[in-house]
């Protein structure tokens, strides 16, 4: 029959990313990238299975070939690229502060800038926030992109603390250790709804592309070319077909289809 | 191997130890000072006060670090008015504080039951003499009951001491950029974790060898006639 | 030197027990400055146990305890039992009395000079100096001089022995407690020690003694008492104890001695 | 999302959480379990090279000890999970099998939890063992006991009387290594989920308490609830292992007089 | 009842020392079945480090030890000293040999009576039922039946000694090693653990007790041997050694025996 001629590929994801994806109350996982992955997978022809992984070890076990493929929020880097490959992105989306309501910061002027496109405009509005976030406190999530960025842009006006997850630089801002959070606006939003998020919101310009990431993507072995082709097709014809608009604004609210 | 990669990670992680250090013996110290307090309780027939001690090493025994690190810091976090309030805000906003708060917490606790077993030890006829003698409450102890309980307890405190300088890898969790935290960095933007993990354990290595290695000299100091090389264990007879 | 009012020990109906077994079923006694009382009893009789009950290692289930004609105060403790009432008021009495173990129990962290200064020092708080000259002629009566830096792990029975006698002695007690102290010595030791025990009756000390050596009772006593079934069944100088015992038990049992020559 | 309250989330079965944190405690339980019993045996043997008078054995234990409490636990457990699967894999190649083989996770992890408890055992064991008075050592030796006989019946059970408080420690800790394991994962059982007319096999992870808890955590957006359940797990282990030691002390002590 | 050829034990040249203190310097002696040699010197001679040696608890630094005329093998240990060249060979005759310590050495996780039964049990392989009932009449025999169940920390000096003295005597060994087995016991257990000696020699088992008790000596022994400075100093039957020891530093140690009647 057709399944025992379909691929098996495994794939992972971390499980602890809502609403990416994550382990629901009955011990399953689930999210935008478990729906996404099984219409990836349909497209493809493949028989998948997902697996989780905890995200420090995640690239590690994909090459010591645990899984074949990985979909946790994972952006594409520079970095990341020199050792492993990503299809083309599923999902992109802004990034930028969340603060206190009731912060000075809260009065930051907003926009969006793309750091590919437009880099000398995003640069100028950066350097417009200086000025505001001298002496601030900035929390992270280590490992990542928004962390390369921070850096880059404001380690020397305001002190960067790194955190192992999302979550615990939100409750950070909470008690009030931190100024601002630097991240994606999707989490900012999940959190804003959350009763932790509730005195919470965006602040501030948005900025994606460039070292923020050229979007979500699904990692992959640099050996498995195929499985790029198959993975890159089956994503292309989601964008296309408007599945994954659909599937988006059913997760996250917001439309996060990549903007080629 | 690539070795120019091993030693640029090196160069980067080094920045941790002191960091590290600082941790593990400023919660070492203090924490054996609890400890010891904590044992002296459990043992002590005021129950109140055995109760109290058994319930500290029960909690902090008895569950995981990293989560006290957590509760202390993030959970507490959450009480911020009310902290405010006592006026002990500027101590648990610091995750430095709290870091330090959790570990020695907890090495109190294993230490209380290490030292508790060390008294254990001693041989009863020997507290009986110096009883007799009309030594008792401290004096006892300093002279008689914890000379010998230290012989037999330093090898498990040596454990600890070990476990602490490893457990400050945990304090990344609440920001502090130590040897461990380093790695995880180093990782994130290069993917080579072996390598990194590699350095870091050599490092580790390196600080907890000079550490047995003064263990095994206190212990050779503080218990000269027990020579163990005189009642060793007879190993190679152990096939018949 | 005085003799009389106050003795230096005085017990008062004595009791203790082990679980069911009654070992001290009321045993009354003192001793006055400069008497030596020389305990015997078939063993598990309860002399040791006697001993220990004197300085509260084993705190008695009834009766009194008096040094010096100060009674060691005890209070019921809750569960059942004794205990001492003051710590500091035992601690002070217990350095007027010392001991040699049955079995020693020299400190084993401690060579045996340092287990003779211990005490000393550290309890009565004397000068370092003065306490280590003092311990080393003692070691030298003993016989010791020799094994002053050994621990007690290095040394033979008798040695041991000798050193528990010399730090007992070295707290120079009003009243020594000594539990069968010449058990593992030759001889020659036997009359060392005995020779020691006379120099401090001399000086107006009390000594209580356990021995099964009935020549050495006999040398070195004042008087002798015989325990038997937690009671003293026979008390008197040690010619009439040994020469015409009144009890029937106690006769017996003197009377099984091995005789030498 | 809604704020769930406490015992929304609490529940049994499909809704709530309950049901994952207990399984999860079991597992727990059981990678804790054999990790100290592997450590144990490991470090039976080393505390005898340890106080073995022959140089080879003492430098080995001694190497052991060294390196494995050393070097910091996690990564131990990768040496072992990646180098372990990759040697596996290397030998099975040679005799003509394909592709990776990977090694089961909860052998792996408790194996790996065992070597490093056991370099904590050894120490344990080796002042426990200097402990026993030598004298009834002696004795034993006289009436001809020697080897397995003589650890078994006279410093094995005097080993563990003056070892035991620290043995205690060790499974404390060996209760809480077992959240390291999740880095590598243990995967248990699979299932099949319908999605629409796609079947799709999902292989679950079957976590750890501190791992349930954390992946709980960041499915609800709500830690506390699930730390503080985690704590209140871990509790109920250590009373009921806090329970069997001291019964195992009390055994153990029997004949001893305390202070 | 083997009495020549092949004596029990036999010993050759022994030399032991601890540290720069020579302890044994070549001490020759053998006992054929059936005989009582009682070791006596000083205190420190170095009795107990003989007994000790001859069942290899110190391994000696020269010399041999031959058990019913099987030498113990040794072999030189890298960085000095010898040990135990053939554990097995050593086990099995350990076996033949009882011990007493001078310091009892009972097994303090096992109550009197497991402390009679475990080598029996566990070494030699007897049955049980069977260990249990002999060790049951044995512990009759030196009074200690009621204390069976008692912990070692649970019982008085003499009877730990006595303990002691059954859990050898149930190995049912050749040749007894006893380190001076009645210092802690009144003159009528004396009495008792003579009488038990003696049911033993005439099963033609052998013994060597170290002992201070001439008089214990002078009933029990058929040798006696004065242990002094490290050497064999003199020797041979009781009346003689006794009555009229030819070395001056001999009759000076027994001369110092205090008389107790
Ligand atoms: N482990 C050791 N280290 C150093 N010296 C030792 C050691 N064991 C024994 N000695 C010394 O060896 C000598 C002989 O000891 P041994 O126990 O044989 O004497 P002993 O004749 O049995 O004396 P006692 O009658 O007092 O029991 C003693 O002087 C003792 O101090
Ligand atoms: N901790 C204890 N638990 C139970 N029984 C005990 C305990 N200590 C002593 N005994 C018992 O109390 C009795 C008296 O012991 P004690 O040590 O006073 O005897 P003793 O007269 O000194 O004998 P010995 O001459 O043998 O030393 C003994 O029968 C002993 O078994
Ligand atoms: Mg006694
Ligand atoms: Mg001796």
């Amino acid at each position: 029959d057709a399944s025992a001629q379909m691929r098996k590929v495994k794939i992972a994801t971390e499980g602890a990313y809502a609403p990416w994806n994550f382990v629901n109350s009955q011990g399953k996982l689930e999210g935008f990238e478990l729906e996404l992955g099984a219409e990836l997978c349909k497209r493809a022809k493949f028989d998948c299975e997902f697996v989780a992984q905890d995200w420090d070890g995640i690239i590690p076990s994909l090459q010591a070939k645990k899984y074949d493929a990985i979909m946790a929020g994972m952006n594409i880097t520079p970095r990341r690229l020199e050792t492993i490959n990503f299809t083309t992105a599923y999902a992109a989306g802004a990034h930028g502060f969340m603060v206190l309501k009731s912060s000075p910061l809260a009065k930051m002027p907003g926009g969006e800038y793309n750091l590919t496109k437009d880099l000398a405009a995003a640069e100028k509005a950066i350097n417009e926030l200086k000025p505001m976030l001298k002496g601030k406190i900035l929390g992270v999530q280590g490992s990542t992109t928004n962390l390369a960025w921070a850096e880059k842009y404001f380690k020397d006006v305001a002190e960067i603390r790194e955190y192992k997850t999302t979550e615990q630089h939100d409750l950070d801002l909470a008690a009030g250790r931190l100024d601002a959070t630097v991240g994606a606006h999707s989490a900012a939003k999940a959190t804003m709804e959350t009763a932790t998020g509730k005195d919470m919101m965006i602040a501030g310009p948005g900025f994606s592309g460039g070292m923020l990431g050229l979007g979500v993507a699904v990692g992959l072995r640099k050996e498995d070319a195929d499985l790029k082709t198959a993975f890159d097709d089956a994503v292309k014809s989601a964008i296309d077909d408007g599945t994954i608009k659909k599937l988006s604004e059913k997760w996250f609210k917001v439309d996060m289809t990549p903007k080629s | 191997m690539d070795f120019t990669f091993l030693y640029t990670s090196f160069l980067r992680l080094i920045v941790g130890i002191p960091l590290t250090l600082q941790l593990a013996f400023s919660s070492i110290g203090l924490g054996l000072v609890l400890a010891i307090l904590l044992a002296a309780m459990m043992r002590s027939r005021l129950l109140p006060l055995a109760w109290i001690a058994d319930g500290f090493v029960f909690v902090f025994r008895g569950t995981p670090l990293l989560v006290q690190v957590f509760l202390i810091y993030y959970g507490l976090g959450q009480f911020r008015p009310y902290l405010d309030e006592m006026g002990v805000w500027w101590f648990f906003r610091s995750p430095y504080y709290c870091a330090l708060l959790a570990l020695l917490l907890n090495t109190a606790a294993y230490g209380a039951e290490i030292v508790r077993g060390g008294l254990q030890s001693v041989p009863h006829g020997q507290i009986e003499a110096a009883r007799a003698f009309g030594m008792s409450g401290f004096t006892l102890y300093r002279r008689i009951i914890a000379p010998i309980a230290l012989r037999q307890a330093l090898p498990a405190y040596g454990n600890e001491i070990i476990l602490m300088i490893k457990a400050t890898s945990l304090v990344s969790t609440i920001t502090l950029m130590e040897v461990t935290g380093l790695a995880h960095k180093i990782i994130s933007e290069t993917f080579r974790a072996f390598e990194v993990f590699f350095v870091a354990g050599a490092i580790y290595l390196a600080i907890n060898f000079t550490v047995t290695r003064l263990i095994a000299l206190a212990e050779h100091w503080i218990a000269p006639d027990l020579d163990q090389a005189s009642r060793p264990i007879e190993v190679g007879k152990l096939s018949h | 030197m005085k003799n009389g009012a106050r003795p230096a020990v005085e017990v008062e109906g004595l009791t203790k027990r082990f679980g069911p077994l009654e070992v001290l079923r009321g045993v009354t006694l003192s001793a006055h400055d400069g008497e030596v009382i020389a305990v015997l009893g078939s063993s598990g009789s309860g002399k040791s146990t006697l001993l220990r009950c004197i300085n509260m290692l084993e705190v008695p289930d009834g009766g009194t305890v008096a040094i010096a004609g100060e009674p060691i105060l005890l209070k019921d403790r809750r569960g059942g039992g004794r205990e001492a009432a003051d710590q500091a008021q035992l601690d002070r009495l217990r350095q007027k009395l010392g001991m040699v173990f049955q079995s020693f129990n020299l400190w084993s962290h401690l060579t045996v000079l340092e287990n003779v200064t211990e005490a000393p020092v550290h309890v009565q708080g004397r000068p370092k100096a003065e306490v280590t000259q003092e311990a080393l002629s003692l070691l030298e009566k003993v016989g010791l001089a020799d094994k002053r830096n050994h621990y007690p792990s290095q040394i033979s029975g008798g040695q041991a022995q000798r050193a528990a006698i010399a730090r007992a002695l070295a707290m120079r007690p009003q009243l020594m407690l000594f539990d069968e102290p010449t058990s593992s010595l030759d001889p020659e030791l036997v009359g060392d020690v005995l020779r020691v025990i006379r120099t401090l009756v001399e000086e107006g000390r009390t000594m209580m003694l356990v021995t099964h050596e009935m020549a050495f009772a006999r040398e070195v006593a004042s008087r002798v008492i015989f325990l038997h079934q937690g009671r003293v069944e026979e008390e008197g100088p040690p010619a009439e104890v040994f020469g015409n015992p009144r009890s029937e038990r106690c006769r017996q049992f003197i009377s099984s001695q091995l005789r030498s020559s | 999302m809604p704020p769930k309250s406490f015992f929304e989330l609490m529940q049994w079965g499909p809704q709530g959480w309950l049901d994952e944190m207990t399984f999860a405690t079991g597992l727990t339980l059981a990678v804790a379990i054999s990790g100290f019993l592997f450590g144990l045996v490991f470090g039976t043997i080393a505390a005898m090279g340890k106080l073995s008078r022959r140089a080879i054995p003492r430098r080995l234990a001694d190497v052991y000890t060294t390196v494995f409490r050393g070097v910091p636990d996690l990564l131990v457990i990768y040496l072992f999970y990646f180098g372990g699967s990759a040697m596996v894999t290397a030998i099975a190649q040679k005799f003509g099998a394909q592709g990776f083989i990977g090694l089961p996770g909860f052998l792996t992890g408790t194996l790996a939890i065992g070597i490093v408890s056991g370099a904590y055992q050894t120490e344990v064991i080796r002042g426990a063992y200097l402990a026993v008075p030598p004298g009834e050592i002696d004795a034993a030796r006289a009436f001809g006991m020697s080897g397995w006989r003589l650890l078994r019946r006279i410093i094995g059970p005097q080993v563990l009387r003056y070892g035991l408080p620290g043995m205690g420690n060790i499974w404390q800790l060996v209760l809480k290594e077992s959240a390291l394991v999740a880095v590598v994962g243990l995967s248990v059982y699979f299932y099949e989920v319908k999605l629409g007319d796609l079947v799709l096999i999902y292989e679950t992870r079957f976590s750890d308490l501190l791992r349930q808890a954390h992946v709980a955590a960041g499915s609800t957006r709500q830690p506390f609830v699930f730390y503080i359940t985690a704590v209140v797990f871990y509790l109920l282990l250590t009373t009921a292992s806090t329970w069997a030691f001291r019964r195992a002390e009390t055994w153990a002590t029997r004949g001893l007089r305390q202070v």
